[in-house]
């Protein structure tokens, strides 16, 4: 029975020992703002923690809440980004008392009767970055579609191969075969291939989240196919990998490489010619915005079909139920340096 | 000198046959960009298959090394990047070796000392030392590496690239280890039969403590050669590693109880599972088969394994 | 009494661990045991408590099995591609069993005929499963599944089987002669041939059991989220074996409870879930799990040395 | 040296300072004085002490339990006593450092083969202390130089390079030797150095201890084979329940003498006359064979029968009684077991037949150690004390209890692990594990190895009560003497093969022998 002692000692440091960091995330959203009346307790839950995408994106929210300063935000998802994980924490914010909940969705299957369960139980869902199916939540904060996504990406790539009819063979890099996203996204991209009959996609190949596995298979995929024209690395660690794969292989520009990434990410290879374009959203703009409507949804203040919502930032169009972001940015070699995230 | 048990022979036939096979389906997978780019590929795995190897040959078995590997690479990246630490190419280079130095240790430390089962003590680690990594990197990935850090994955010393030449530096320094001092015999010594071991007075914890400091320290050297293969150091490096490291060595012919195995057919065991995937983009069957190429590679590994089953059921047998 | 505080000796220091830990919720933030937020979360954790059911017996024989999440999928997925072409859910479930055994079976055939080390067995199976998972379903959702299915499934059914499950395993491991022969198996495994006792045999059901169990999983999942996919099992080994040895088993075999490894999943389970309640931030999750693990076992070899090593 | 309290051994050990010098007389090598060790309260040694010339042969017997091992294991700096000193050539020894009491030229060679079988020769004799270059690069080529010196001194050969589970047992056990022959080694510790050698092995064996000792070398022997202890020691310790019972001149020394003075008492000479009226054929074995391991075996054993095997170990003897309880695979022939052919069916159907066995590893195949004497006990019966699988404790406790009263085992309890009983306890464990299935055919591998005299005769007579009762049995044995007093008739193996049968009348060691040895040695002999 001697273990007792240090079992019982070894669980109370444990908790106790995690008290003081987590103090500072939970209250750093609320701090110095006038305290007048109810704060909504708002969650914004990412696809995945610990990305720099989604964590520009909790910049913008957190400012966005000391701004409205009746906010109590907090910002958390998984560090591995399994959906299943994301639903868990969803559920318990519901339980927790939550006023919104703000998901970027991973997978629309899972979270999706999730939504639905915390709307019943009169918690306000809205989705941004990533929707979910529409009777599961009530806005998204639209910054692109899949259907944008999918078809931008490869118009850039065709109009990057340019000519009128452009030609050559392209290969995706995605996440992991499951990742629901990327495989909409892959829908969408193969259906406006159509458009471009002599754009050839050879090989989809999975990265499992690893950049040096997206690396050393966009290396493959190169040498495998000699005439190989263009790589769309589509998630974060996949562009990255890929474009650090035609850099090394001395292909910068022979190879053409789109994708989505922060500029940050990216940024050495927009200026050594590898990458020409980057496209994304002001994911800073993203996340304030998201809070915003946020607010605005728990005060009752925005329904579906309002012609527009009066942000901090500017008039946002909206569609349907849609608030739309605004178009995305093209980074290029000449405004990159403009953007720091 | 001694002749080549089953497992090698097995590991190198299937190798043979595979390489032999995408070579006639496509002429490109031999020429020699893509042989030293399947070498560069392989020599981060080379690295760690070797410190695993002297792990398991002791009995032990260490699979924390995937997040050591990524902790490791969040501390070279924070340290090099201008943005950061902006330190200088030493300072890095040894304290990310220091630093797997100590991570090893502690795992030693929780084996030996503190008597908790390496499977479990390092599972713990593995946990552990991703939430760690989060938690340096702070949900943001250094993307400004260094040139002279970048060097260290992507230059080229006398016409080798630098992962290469560390890792046949590192290779042949083990192999030394292993086969010619006295430490690598006793290491096979204690693995081969842990009582006798004690009993004869051999220095059983601190055999096992430097195995797993190697480990450490050999993670180290793998990230240092890796990592600045990529322009940006993620928060998910070196995820899933630990059991790539260890299926390479145990396809190599290691016995995952101890004492048994050698360094050549690990070697060829990190080549197999190397190539695998490379293999199959070469035999260029379209996206279709990327839905299967996770089943391809258990099969073969399984292959692998059962390859040699009867060599090995015949030998267990003769010591029973 | 002697003799019943060493029986139960660590399912006695779980519970101690358990109480350390509802006190400090307490203090911490009360609302977290209320019936309504434990009732919720208890559900996210039956899969893991089924699946870790049969691993605790082939654990005690002194085996492993890394293979469990990549049945689970593989189960998940065979069911997913029978609802999908309209077959009735029981018969869906009935497939996906049927896929979760064979997979096991190959497994048990492997490890009892070959006589291969189940470490390498199941770590290579664990590659083919996920593998022949993502291949047979194009690494694709499958989703829409029977309302009633979902209803009942995710519902009382699950904890009934859990509690039927759980109560036969720990009888038969207690009660029977065959499992009294999975510590004989774990212990000397050489001798327990030499009694006739059928190891190979029992290895075998053992682990087509866990396959098995790992299917029960996967229905269970597709109920509560009604929906499946190939990745639904993935990181599922390493969370059971963590519990099951924090519930006292050893992963050399030979010692080990059923009710250790339920108490072990549901401490790992209320912390991991507090920790995100309380504290909100996912990655210090990931160093309380590892750092729990590790102490426990640090602790149980610091203060079990006399009966560990007698 | 006072007597011990048990539990006050950490305030002793403070108090008493472990191995401070104590002179020794300048004509002795070793001097071991009140040494005292308790497990858990209970006395190992007590007051132990023990005198070894130089260039003696000091025999040290006892039965299991009395207290040898742990002696050996302290003087090799395994065990770190409660009390007491020990003296080598005149120092204190440091006590609990395997590396002082090599340094101090004390080398033990263990009973149990502490060898490495994944290394080969050289390394297993230098492993620990290897010969280096430059201080870090092994030096093989001295190593194996010195060890074949080492096996040329011996008179014997054993491949160098070739890894030690490839090699015989005995090699191995040259190989032991070899070990400590490489060493400064003063005093040699044997455990039972001869428990699994053959008779012509043992010769060697006993050969090399009468070289070493012109060479100055002290050994101290300990063994249960009586014979051998009369025939080479120069004086004999026997100890008893932890104490020394005596110390005497060899020359003074009987075996007769030795046996009551380790048991205390006398034993009634086994006088194995009548031979049981043979019955039907309930074992039978017809021209089995097993790549690599033997060929061509056929014989069959009679119900109330006892047939012994006998042969050198290696000669296949213990591969056929696995074999036959279906645990390896035969390539050919059959086995029949009261007719009904069991041949590659398995253990289960073997023993579903009547078919037990004793196997020749006590502690790794026939116990399993840290379960209780009753689990053990009931290993193989409890499927049929069941009811459809469901364990009976009442049942099972009443045969338990009917079992070791039986056997005599001498245990706290039931309940207590089979760790804790003495080797010949736990022989009679395993025994009784196949008595509770009423066996129809026996085999017994080794039964009274590492089993110390008093046991030993219990064995035997359990054995022919056995076959009394109608059993079948087959004695695989190297214990030469047992094997012609318990035997029918005496089946004889060579390399593999049957190589003769020797009835009761005509069986002898000599013959045994003859039949045993390879032919062209034969030949040339």
């Amino acid at each position: 029975m001697k273990a007792l002692v240090p079992a019982l000692l070894a669980a109370a440091l444990l908790v106790v020992g995690c008290g003081p960091t987590s103090d500072g995330t939970k209250t750093a959203s609320g701090t110095g703002a006038p305290t007048a009346g109810k704060k909504f307790k708002v969650y914004l839950l990412p696809k995945q923690k610990g990305v720099p995408y989604f964590t520009s994106c909790a910049e913008g929210a957190e400012d966005a809440a000391k701004e409205l300063g009746d906010i109590e935000l907090t910002y958390d998802g998984p560090t591995d980004g399994k959906p299943e994980a994301a639903a868990e924490m969803i559920e318990k914010w519901v339980l927790k008392g939550a006023d919104v909940i703000a998901v970027s969705c991973n997978d629309p299957q899972v979270l999706g009767p999730v939504l639905k369960k915390a709307r019943d139980q009169g918690v306000k869902v809205i989705t941004w970055d990533a929707d979910a199916s529409q009777d599961s939540r009530e806005l998204f904060v639209n910054q692109a579609t899949p259907q944008q996504i999918g078809y931008g990406l490869v118009d850039a790539m065709a109009k990057d191969l340019g000519g009128a009819e452009p030609t050559g063979q392209v290969a995706i890099v995605t996440a992991r075969l499951t990742a629901a996203n990327q495989n909409e996204w892959m829908v969408h991209m193969k259906e406006r291939l159509k458009k471009y009959p002599k754009m050839q996609l050879v090989d989809v190949k999975p990265s499992n989240e690893d950049q040096k596995l997206a690396f050393e298979v966009s290396r493959d995929l190169m040498k495998a196919y000699p005439d190989l024209k263009g790589i769309f690395g589509i998630s974060s660690v996949a562009f990255p990998g890929a474009a650090e794969a035609v850099k090394q292989a001395g292909k910068s520009g022979k190879v053409l490489v789109t994708g989505l990434a922060t500029p940050n990410d990216m940024r050495s290879y927009v200026k050594d010619g590898t990458v020409k374009s980057v496209l994304l959203w002001n994911t800073k703009d993203l996340g304030f915005l998201t809070i915003e409507v946020a607010e605005a949804v728990a005060k009752g203040a925005l329904k579906p079909n309002a012609p527009y919502f009066m942000s901090h930032r500017g008039e946002k169009k909206m569609q349907g139920d849609n608030v739309l972001l605004g178009d995305p940015i093209v980074f290029t070699k000449d405004n990159i340096d403009q953007f720091n995230f | 000198m001694k002749k080549l048990p089953a497992r090698e022979l097995g590991v190198g036939l299937v190798l043979f046959v595979l390489v032999l096979a995408v070579q006639l389906a496509n002429p490109a997978f031999l020429r020699p960009e893509n042989v030293r780019d399947l070498l560069i590929q392989c020599a981060p795995f080379a690295i760690m298959a070797c410190g695993m190897t002297f792990v398991i040959i002791l009995g032990e078995i260490d699979i924390s090394v995937g997040s050591m590997a990524g902790l490791l690479a969040a501390a070279l990246g924070t340290w090099a990047s201008p943005s950061h630490g902006g330190r200088p190419l030493l300072d890095c280079v040894f304290g990310v070796l220091f630093l797997g130095l100590a991570l090893g240790l502690v795992n030693g430390l929780l084996v030996v000392f503190a008597r908790v089962p390496s499977i479990v003590a390092t599972l713990g680690m593995l946990t552990v030392l991703r939430g760690v990594t989060e938690l340096v990197l702070h949900g943001e990935w250094v993307t400004d590496l260094p040139p002279f850090i970048r060097q260290l994955g992507i230059g080229v010393s006398g016409g080798v690239p630098n992962p290469v030449l560390v890792a046949l530096l590192v290779v042949a320094v083990s192999i030394t280890l292993a086969s010619l001092t006295p430490w690598g015999r006793r290491v096979y010594a204690i693995g081969s039969n842990p009582e006798a071991a004690k009993v004869r007075g051999l220095p059983v914890k601190q055999v096992k403590l430097a195995a797993f400091a190697l480990m450490g320290l050999l993670t180290g050297v793998a990230v240092l050669v890796s990592a600045p293969q990529l322009s940006v150091v993620e928060s998910g490096y070196g995820t899933g590693w630990e059991l790539f490291v260890v299926t390479c060595v145990v396809v190599g012919g290691v016995s995952i109880t101890g004492g048994r195995g050698s360094l050549w057919g690990v070697l060829l065991g990190v080549a197999l599972l190397s190539i695998i995937r490379t293999a199959l983009i070469f035999l260029r069957l379209g996206d279709q088969a990327s839905y299967w190429e996770r089943a391809i590679q258990g099969v073969l590994i399984l292959t692998a394994v059962l390859g040699d089953r009867v060599s090995a059921r015949r030998r267990a047998e003769v010591g029973a | 009494m002697k003799a019943f505080l060493g029986r139960f000796r660590q399912e006695a220091v779980l519970l101690v661990l358990l109480a350390a830990f509802v006190a400090v919720a307490w203090r911490l933030d009360p609302t977290f045991l209320t019936p309504k937020v434990q009732g919720t979360l208890v559900k996210l954790v039956l899969e893991l408590a089924v699946i870790a059911l049969p691993v605790t017996l082939i654990v005690i024989t002194g085996g492993i099995d890394l293979s469990v999440g990549a049945s689970m999928s593989l189960a998940a997925v065979a069911f997913g591609l029978a609802a999908e072409r309209g077959t009735p859910w029981p018969l869906a479930a009935v497939c996906a069993l049927v896929a979760g055994a064979l997979a096991g079976m190959l497994n048990g055939w492997i490890v009892s005929r070959a006589r291969i080390h189940p470490l390498i067995v199941t770590l290579a199976t664990m590659s083919a499963y996920f593998g022949l998972a993502e291949g047979i379903s194009r690494a694709r959702p499958i989703s829409g599944f029977d309302p009633a299915f979902q209803s009942l499934v995710a519902g009382p059914l699950m904890f009934f089987v859990l509690a039927l499950a759980a109560a036969g395993a720990a009888l038969w491991l207690s009660r029977t002669v065959k499992g009294q022969a999975v510590f004989a198996i774990g212990l000397n495994e050489k001798a327990a041939r030499f009694s006739a006792i059928d190891v190979d045999k029992i290895k075998f059901w053992l682990y087509t059991l866990a396959g098995t169990a790992a299917a029960v999983a996967a229905v269970s999942y597709a109920a509560r989220r009604n929906t499946v996919k190939a990745d639904i099992g993935h990181g599922m080994e390493l969370d059971v074996v963590t519990a099951i040895v924090l519930g006292g088993t050893s992963i050399t075999g030979g010692r080990g409870t059923i009710g250790g490894s339920l108490l072990g999943i549901l401490i790992v389970h209320e912390v991991r879930q507090f920790v995100s309640w309380h504290w909100e931030r996912d990655e210090i999750n990931l160093i309380v799990i590892g750092g729990l693990l590790i102490l426990a076992l640090v602790a149980n070899s610091a203060f079990g040395k006399k009966t560990d090593s007698a | 040296m006072a007597a011990l309290t048990p539990g006050s051994t950490g305030l002793r050990r403070a108090l008493v300072p472990l191995g401070y010098p104590c002179p020794v007389p300048s004509d002795l090598l070793l001097e071991v004085q009140g040494l005292s060790k308790a497990y858990d309260g209970v006395h190992a040694l007590e007051g132990v002490g023990l005198q070894i010339r130089p260039g003696e042969v000091h025999g040290l017997v006892g039965e299991n339990g009395a207290g040898k091992s742990t002696l050996i294991k302290i003087l090799a700096g395994n065990v770190v006593p409660d009390s007491g000193s020990v003296g080598m050539a005149g120092a204190g020894l440091n006590l609990g450092s395997v590396q002082a009491s090599l340094d101090a030229g004390i080398s033990v060679i263990y009973q149990e083969l502490v060898a490495f079988l994944d290394l080969d020769a050289v390394e297993n004799v230098f492993v620990g202390r290897e010969i280096r270059r430059f201080g870090i690069i092994l030096d093989r080529a001295r190593m194996r130089e010195r060890t074949s010196q080492v096996f040329q001194r011996l008179g014997v050969g054993v491949p160098l390079n070739v890894p030690l589970c490839d090699l015989s047992v005995a090699q191995r056990q040259l190989v032991a030797i070899a070990r400590a022959l490489e060493t400064e080694c003063r005093l040699l510790v044997m455990d039972e150095p001869t428990a699994s050698l053959s008779n012509r092995e043992v010769e060697v064996l006993l050969a090399t201890v009468e070289r070493l000792k012109t060479e100055g070398v002290s050994v101290l022997y300990v063994s249960h084979r009586l014979d051998e202890i009369v025939r080479i020691c120069d004086s004999v310790t026997v100890l008893r329940d932890g104490r020394v019972v005596e110390t005497m001149p060899a020359s003074s020394v009987t075996r007769e003498r030795l046996i009551v003075s380790m048991v205390g008492r006398q034993i009634a000479a086994q006088s194995q006359s009548a031979a049981n009226a043979p019955g039907t054929v309930v074992l039978e074995v017809r021209g089995l064979g097993r790549d690599g391991a033997f060929e061509d075996v056929s014989f069959s054993v009679r119900a109330g029968e006892i047939v012994g095997l006998g042969g050198l170990v290696g000669a296949g003897r213990t591969e056929v009684a696995r074999a036959i309880f279906g645990l390896d695979r035969i390539d050919s022939g059959q086995v029949l077991v009261g007719g009904r052919d069991v041949t590659n069916r398995g253990v289960l159907a073997a023993v579903a037949s009547g078919v037990a066995l004793v196997p020749e590893d006590r502690q790794h195949e026939g116990l399993v150690l840290p379960l209780s004497v009753k689990d053990n006990l009931l290993m193989a019966a409890r499927e049929r004390l069941a009811r459809r699988g469901w364990i009976q404790r009442r049942a099972e406790r009443t045969k338990g209890d009917e079992l070791s009263t039986r056997l005599m085992v001498k245990a706290a309890s039931l309940d207590v692990p089979v760790r804790s009983l003495s080797g010949g306890n736990q022989q009679k464990v395993v025994i009784g594990k196949w008595l509770a299935m009423a066996p129809r055919a026996l085999i017994m591998d080794e039964p009274t190895r590492g089993v110390d005299v008093g046991a030993k005769e219990e064995v035997h007579s359990l054995v022919t009560r056995l076959a009394a009762e109608g059993a079948a049995v087959l004695l695989v044995s190297s214990d030469l003497p047992e094997l012609l007093e318990l035997s029918d008739r005496i089946l004889v193996m060579c390399e593999g093969r049957v190589s003769g049968e020797l009835a009761r009348g005509e069986a002898s060691e000599e013959a045994l022998m003859a039949l045993a040895v390879h032919r062209e040695e034969r030949a040339v002999s």
